[in-house]
């Protein structure tokens, strides 16, 4: 296995802008401020992207085309309004509707005018878009190791989700199945990852609230197979993923007839607590399902 | 001056009954430079000839028009007679009255016109006609056989038997290829080894046969009939002079715990070894790579060991030359392995097999001696997965064609799984069965009908490992695509057959073409199948694409029939209508500027580059040099050469353009 | 059987798939995670496209296949034929929300979506409380999730004021010119 | 209609990045690594090229924005050459044309020492054809914009508009073959116009022979053209000839996915092909 | 009658040379005559080996030489007798059609098809559609007159003297 995980394009390192999304300003708090905790421990400079837009998720992506396109656009036009040539994207979905949007406007002419028109803004189209594990092996990789004071030694699952790695031409992230990127970082923190069937599996996604019987299905599944294995958590990296892994335990619990207690943190909040920040700093309080390490 | 004879045909009254061939003979005998010019029912008969014979003579032809049917059917005729008049056969041309004429148009005016035009259209191209003599090309009798799988040993017995002589180069220490590795033949369940092994050893007997294994080709010059092969012989570091094949070295050997190619990985073998048990030659390589005394410079227990004294470390690869005839690439195929799969687990997964791994299992001479096992824990699955397909028909991941042979071996795995583990289930995940060939679907149904394998038709999605069980995710789609989950054992996947990885290569050497996916071209799909588009150069079996055994003996042999009628003549004589490169007096020598753009538009790499030397030895120009050999005739060159320094025999340029311009006169 | 060829070269017209690609290995279906809970399975939904029966089309647009897909993609990952079935349920939602076909009982989730939009729509963001208040609203699903909420608010995981961007005009005016 | 196309640009002065040019060719002169220097000197209203073969007469040597002539073009001059080692500046185009001697053997790199001066004011000595084609991908091209009016022009008339204007323009022609000299292609033993057996080409200037040299010549320049223009800057009655390469160079790039640059680069656009190529003209 | 196309229209019979490949077209047209399937005497065919033969300028002369219509036939791709000339040609009409276009030369009087040895139907059809495809596009006396250099000549003679007429009879 190769340990350069995620073939990263050399940038100069200047400030990087930062697009938290909708999630990380409301019920994913703690994945935001764990980011930010992490960055900092690094000094990784990060910009907010000012007056920032929903990207508008799969509502928007199923209704209708044309308006996902044009949200997300908007979002990468001030992007480069603001001069920036790199943004980091912490949740999944809104780091594939961003990574596909800019591929999709590249890819057609006419399509981009038509946005550019829609949003009243140009778009060049060469924004670097990474989400946190691009980030971490880009800025932070070779100076984790050294970083680690307090190893995360616990046996994880990591939980990639379907979004963070598909479609696979356009993001160009880390392999088709079983991919290794989140794999090798929680290693390298001191963790101990697990073999397990699930990692890219879909957690039910945007069917939170309007089909939560689906959710305590795909999710139970995926929880499931992770306590089978003796994971002691599972580690993500999308806010949706953790908040239907994490939020409707209750509902996953009742659909296994069983009680699993196995937490779900961010792999920031792991890779956090590894390089000695305390379990406050990284939000770790914030989960219904407590987690707490030792 | 040009004295051409026009002799116009009434084809009975083929052509007499839309054309006024009296007209059409009159009107061309006022045709500049015609001499002569007559009409007659038939001119390809008897008579008919005769009389273009006597006009030959008599009126002294330099060319001659005849204007009959169409020159696919009689120009070999007509030839033929001005040849036996002393007119050279290529100073004839034939206006095609009857095809495109007479048959094709009403009786009229226009339809006479036409034939008169199409009459002065080859009048004007015979005037620039040349005398062209054939071109001989002598033959040396000797083939060589690339390959030593069951293609080339085929094809060499075949070539042997008729008399000729043969050189057998295979690259491994053995001859036999995937053949050998086969359990059981589909479909009437022959082990393998038993009717292959007896043709690889009447190969090592053969007096006609030379066999060269653990060895490549490692250059090929020339062409039809006159090639020059140069071949590596690998260095086996064992006298095989000396060797008897006693077994003692690789008894003793301390290396054993190499993947053994043979066993697909799922045996091992000592590091200086034979292949498998019946290898031809029975007698063993050092596989230097990892072997202890080459790698560490300590060991030598082999040579300690040896009774004859055979073992020779210090032996370098051989380079041996030999003229040739002619070549039968049979190199043969590979299978895609496991690795390649990312949703069926990248090849971590111990008991997820491909096919030929699967062969071995089932094979009495294999690691676990026919014993259905998994390589993880030794136990017998009894559940066990086949998923066709797996990477066929995949243009995404794998290869969009069809491998042809797995459905078949698929069905036959899983009907030996059953004779062999009899309260075990199996399933196959296959979307068709390709069963066409003789008694082939009656297999496949017997392994349904009979030996209860479930076949499901969808494909797998995923497989991952729980608990020790393979969990294989499915659907049957003809259940509606009701999803599918097996707790299985074991999986065979039935990975794509593809080319060899060196086969790219091995073309580029020979100037073979090859087709996207690397397996040799044959040089016309229908009709010249074993041909490749170099000429002597012959293919057979699975290097041309995926096929099974049958088909691979029968293309062997159709490929040894070709060099054996290549061979039974001394001399190859080609129509001399073939392309030439102009020459001309120094200082220009030729008006070829030497930019070798045709060399890269050459379908049949007949160009080739000549240096033109002064007096002391000096390059002055590199020009290009069609080989007669290889020169198909097709013109290509010709109409892309800017200065037009090259040019065709029989369809020259200045031949064309006359008889364009003549198109249109009025 | 109505032969409608028109609406299947509209539909590659729209997403550049052809169809006709598919043969039916039904690897789609089997990856699906959905699959279960859908009422053609996405193999089916190919070979009903390929059909060209316009009743089909009709029942497909009237599914809840197209609602539950949830765009995860693992069927295009595993397509040999590398055929965008996501852009094609993407396609099919949008042409049954434009043409009012859509699965009375998939009614919940098109009201999520439309609840999600309209907070964008007005806030430039997502505005959590205001997601659940209007999707409540559009499904009189008044109850569900009440013990969520409070709790998720003592985790601090709901701002209880929505968040306004600045461009809420452009947003506004992106929504007004991509209107279907 | 000539004066908008071959109008030439304005000598900009003062942006000469001559100096390092200087030092570099003397010391390739001095060290004997080159006996010939094919450059551009000062002319009366543009540069002219100039072959220096002293270190003597290095300091005429320039390179600046309006040296655009195609000096590749005396590379395959064996009268002027011979088998001196050549050392060269190129235009972006004569790079071009010369990674096209290059693979029609025309040349050899090993007797020659590639120059050229970047926007930066760099001189840059190309080692290896990667080197020259890694150059032409990031270095900008320079723009012709005189032919674009012309272009849109034309490719707005109707055919019977396009025939009148080609076939007026070409009657002007008086086969002088300037043309044919300034095009680093040219280099041909003998020329098609040259052959008579059979003559495809009447040798005397009439509206069609010339068109047919002209469709020929433009032809024989398919996947080899550097598009520089040098046969249009050449002609003496200033015809738009060179839109006719450069539309072969257009097709080439439209139809076979080629640009230039690789069509330059690699075997020949006419004697490859792709199975898919198109054909939707052929019934 | 005169090159210049003096001819009634309704009377026209355009002109139309053939240039086909020996293997395929040239033995499809003679399965068109063993079928006895009658087409449009207007064409001529003239055999090469191979369409990677057909050299473009003949095309040219045979438009100077006063064809109104051409046809290009050979194998169709993958069935070329000497494995890919027809894919080389294919490239060559390709560029060769650009490039008359922009030079205003009517490209739909070249009908290229790909007749295979076996389609003699198919090759009645090619002819007879081009045929009335010419016959609907006149003559081309377009491109003839470029070709007569006498006829220039004498035009302008007869231009001048024209201008002399009127100059002298202005006085």
């Amino acid at each position: 296995m190769s340990e350069q995980i995620i073939n990263s394009p050399c940038g100069v390192k200047g400030t990087i802008g930062f697009y938290p999304g909708c999630s990380l300003k409301g019920s994913s708090s703690e994945y935001a401020q764990s980011v930010l905790a992490v960055a900092k421990a690094f000094d990784i400079e990060l910009q907010e992207i000012q007056d920032w837009n929903c990207c508008g998720s799969t509502a928007a992506h199923n209704l209708n085309k044309e308006l996902a396109l044009s949200l997300s656009a908007r979002i990468l036009a001030l992007s480069e309004k603001q001069g920036l040539t790199e943004v980091v994207v912490p949740c999944a979905a809104c780091y594939n509707r961003l990574t596909v949007t800019q591929h999709e406007l590249n890819n057609d002419a006419a399509l981009k005018q038509r946005v550019c028109d829609i949003i009243d803004m140009p778009i060049k189209g060469n924004l670097q878009i990474l989400n946190v594990m691009q980030m971490i092996d880009k800025y932070v990789a070779d100076r984790l190791e050294e970083k680690v004071t307090t190893p995360f030694g616990h046996k994880v699952a990591c939980y990639y989700g379907c979004l963070l790695v598909r479609p696979h031409n356009i993001l160009q992230f880390d392999r088709l199945e079983d991919p290794q990127s989140m794999d090798i970082l929680m290693k390298r923190s001191g963790a101990e990852p697990i073999e397990w069937g699930f990692k890219t599996e879909c957690c039910g996604a945007g069917f939170s609230v309007s089909r939560t019987d689906v959710v305590a299905k795909l999710s139970g599944n995926i929880v499931k197979d992770a306590a089978d294995r003796g994971a002691e958590a599972i580690i993500v990296a999308c806010p949706m993923c953790q908040s239907n892994l994490d939020m409707r335990r209750p509902q996953i619990n009742e659909y296994l007839k069983q009680k699993i207690d196995i937490p779900v943190i961010y792999i920031t909040q792991a890779i956090g607590l590894a390089v000695g920040l305390s379990p406050k700093e990284v939000g770790l309080q914030k989960h219904f399902v407590p987690a707490q390490f030792a | 001056m040009s004295k051409i004879g026009v002799f116009i045909c009434h084809c009975g009254e083929n052509i007499s009954a839309t054309v006024d061939c009296e007209r059409v003979a009159a009107e061309a005998g006022k045709m500049d430079g015609v001499e002569f010019a007559t009409d007659y029912k038939y001119m390809c008969s008897d008579p008919g000839q005769t009389l273009i014979k006597n006009a030959i003579k008599e009126k002294g032809l330099t060319g001659v028009v005849v204007g009959a049917c169409s020159p696919r059917m009689h120009e070999p005729t007509f030839r033929k007679a001005c040849a036996e008049a002393g007119l050279n056969p290529y100073l004839c041309e034939m206006s095609n009255l009857r095809e495109h004429c007479s048959w094709v148009h009403e009786k009229n005016e226009q339809t006479t016109e036409k034939a008169i035009d199409l009459v002065k259209m080859l009048v004007e191209k015979v005037k620039k006609n040349k005398p062209l003599n054939a071109i001989k090309v002598p033959i040396t009798k000797k083939a060589l056989v690339i390959g030593g799988g069951i293609a080339g040993i085929q094809a060499a017995l075949d070539i042997a038997n008729a008399g000729q002589q043969v050189i057998m180069v295979e690259k491994e220490p053995s001859i036999g290829g995937h053949m050998s590795q086969l359990s059981e033949t589909f479909p009437t369940l022959d082990c393998s080894q038993c009717i292959l092994t007896p043709r690889m050893v009447e190969v090592a007997q053969h007096p006609n046969i030379t066999l060269y294994t653990y060895a490549e080709l490692e250059h090929l010059d020339g062409f039809i009939g006159n090639f020059k092969a140069t071949i590596r012989l690998k260095a086996k570091s064992v006298d095989y002079k000396l060797c008897t094949g006693c077994g003692a070295c690789t008894t003793k050997c301390p290396n054993k715990k190499i993947p053994s190619e043979f066993n697909e990985g799922l045996g091992m073998r000592t590091a200086i070894y034979t292949p498998f048990p019946q290898a031809v030659p029975n007698k063993p390589v050092i596989d230097r790579a990892n072997c202890t005394y080459y790698q560490k410079g300590k060991c030598k227990v082999c040579e300690k060991v040896c009774p004859t004294g055979a073992i020779q470390y210090d032996l370098p690869d051989q380079f041996i030359t030999e003229d040739i005839g002619a070549v039968v690439i049979a190199t043969g195929f590979n299978v895609l392995k496991t690795d390649f799969f990312p949703e069926y687990g990248y090849g971590k997964y111990a008991d997820v097999l491909t096919g030929l791994q699967f062969e071995r299992l089932a094979s009495a001479s294999g690691p676990t001696l026919g014993e259905i096992r998994r390589p993880s824990d030794g136990k017998v699955p009894k559940k066990i997965v086949f998923i066709a397909c797996s990477g066929s028909r995949d243009p995404a991941k794998g290869i969009p064609y069809c491998s042809k042979i797995c459905c078949m071996y698929t069905a036959k795995h899983a009907m030996l799984y059953q004779h062999k583990v009899h309260d075990g289930e199996s399933y196959v995940f296959y979307m068709d069965i390709r069963a066409g060939g003789k008694n082939y679907e009656e297999f496949v149904r017997r392994a349904i009908e009979d030996d209860g394998v479930n076949y499901i038709r969808g494909r797998v999605a995923r497989i991952y490992e729980k608990d020790g069980k393979y969990i294989v995710k499915g659907a049957d789609t003809l259940l509606g695509s009701k999803p599918v989950e097996i707790e299985a054992d074991m999986v065979v996947l039935a990975t794509a057959g593809v080319s060899n990885p060196g086969a790219e290569e091995l073309a580029q050497k020979m100037h073979v073409s090859y087709d996207a996916y690397k397996f040799f071209a044959e040089a016309h799909p229908k009709l010249k199948p074993v041909e490749t588009n170099t000429a002597g150069i012959f293919l057979c079996g699975a290097c041309q694409a995926p096929k099974d055994i049958p088909e691979t003996v029968g293309m062997a042999s159709g490929a040894a029939a070709k060099v054996i009628g290549l061979f039974s003549n001394n001399e190859l004589t080609r129509e001399p209508l073939i392309a030439v490169v102009n020459r001309s007096a120094p200082p220009v020598f030729s008006t070829c500027v030497g930019c070798f753009m045709c060399q890269t538009a050459c379908p049949y790499n007949a160009i080739e580059r000549e240096e033109i030397k002064g007096r002391d030895g000096s390059v002055i120009k590199t020009v290009a040099k069609v080989n007669p050999g290889l020169c198909q005739g097709c013109g290509t060159c010709v109409a892309f050469c800017r200065s037009k320094a090259i040019d065709i025999q029989g369809f020259s340029n200045e031949q064309m353009f006359a008889e364009v311009m003549a198109l249109m006169n009025e | 059987m109505i032969n409608n060829q028109k609406s299947i070269h509209e539909l590659q017209l729209h997403t550049g798939v052809n169809v006709n690609r598919c043969y039916q290995c039904g690897k789609c279906t089997a990856g699906c995670q959905l699959a279960d809970e859908m009422d053609f399975p996405p193999s089916m939904v190919m070979h009903m496209l390929q059909t060209k029966d316009e009743e089909l089309l009709q029942q497909l647009l009237n599914s809840k296949t197209i609602w539950l897909c949830i765009s995860c993609q693992n069927c295009i990952e595993r397509c040999p034929m590398s055929i965008d079935i996501p852009h094609i349920m993407d396609y099919l939602r949008e042409k049954s929300a434009g043409e009012h076909k859509i699965n009375r009982q998939s009614r919940d989730i098109v009201a999520f979506h439309r609840a999600f939009l309209d907070s964008i729509k007005y806030t430039g963001r997502l505005y959590e409380i205001g997601l659940v208040a209007g999707y409540k609203a559009r499904t009189f699903h008044l109850t569900q999730d009440v013990v969520l909420a409070p709790k998720m608010y003592a985790k601090g995981k709901l701002p209880l004021v929505p968040e306004m961007i600045k461009g809420t005009r452009n947003i506004k005016g992106i929504f007004r010119k991509t209107a279907p | 209609m000539e004066d908008v196309l071959i109008e030439k640009k304005p000598a900009i002065a003062g942006n000469s990045f001559s100096g390092e040019l200087q030092k570099t060719a003397n010391e390739l002169l001095q060290s004997g690594e080159v006996e010939l220097f094919i450059g551009y000197e000062e002319g009366t209203r543009f540069p002219r090229p100039c072959f220096i073969a002293s270190t003597d007469e290095v300091g005429k040597l320039i390179f600046d924005d309006r040296c655009t002539g195609n000096l590749a073009v005396y590379l395959t001059r064996k009268d002027l050459i011979g088998d001196k080692k050549v050392g060269i500046t190129a235009s972006y185009f004569a790079l071009r044309s010369i990674l096209r001697l290059l693979t029609e053997h025309q040349i050899q790199l090993d007797k020659l020492v590639v120059l050229t001066v970047s926007a930066e004011k760099e001189v840059i000595r190309f080692a290896t054809t990667d080197d020259i084609t890694a150059y032409l991908q990031t270095a900008p091209i320079p723009v012709r914009e005189d032919d674009k009016a012309l272009i849109e022009k034309l490719n707005a008339m109707s055919r019977e508009e396009r025939w009148e204007f080609w076939s007026a323009e070409l009657s002007k022609c008086f086969k002088c073959y300037a043309c044919r000299a300034a095009c680093p292609m040219c280099y041909c033993t003998k020329c098609i116009v040259e052959e008579n057996r059979p003559q495809w080409i009447q040798p005397w200037a009439s509206t069609l022979a010339n068109i047919e040299w002209h469709i020929n010549r433009a032809m024989h320049m398919t996947g080899r053209c550097a598009d520089c223009g040098a046969c249009g800057a050449a002609c003496p009655l200033g015809l738009p000839i060179h839109l006719l390469s450069h539309q072969i160079v257009q097709e080439v790039t439209d139809n076979f996915a080629l640009d230039v640059n690789q069509a330059v680069s690699g075997d020949n656009a006419l004697s490859t092909f792709k199975p898919e190529d198109k054909e939707n003209f052929i019934k | 009658m005169g090159r210049l196309g003096g001819a009634l229209m309704s009377e026209f019979e355009p002109k139309i040379v053939a240039f086909v490949c020996n293997w395929c077209t040239y033995a499809g047209a003679d399965l068109t005559g063993t079928s006895r399937i009658k087409y449009a005497s207007n064409v001529k065919i003239v055999r090469f080996p191979c369409t990677g033969r057909i050299d473009f300028m003949l095309l040219l002369k045979a438009f100077a030489e006063g064809a109104d219509g051409i046809i290009v036939s050979g194998c169709h791709p993958n069935d070329c007798h000497y494995t890919s000339g027809n894919f080389h040609a294919r490239r060559r009409w390709v560029i060769f059609r650009g490039l008359l276009n922009f030079m205003g030369i009517d490209v739909n009087r070249i009908q290229f098809s790909w007749v295979s040895a076996a389609e003699g139907a198919k090759w009645a059809d090619v002819v007879n559609g081009t045929v009335t495809t010419i016959r609907e596009l006149g003559p081309y006396t377009e491109y003839r007159k470029a070709a007569d250099y006498l006829v220039q000549q004498d035009k302008s003679i007869i231009d001048g003297q024209e201008a002399l007429i009127k100059s002298v009879s202005s006085l």
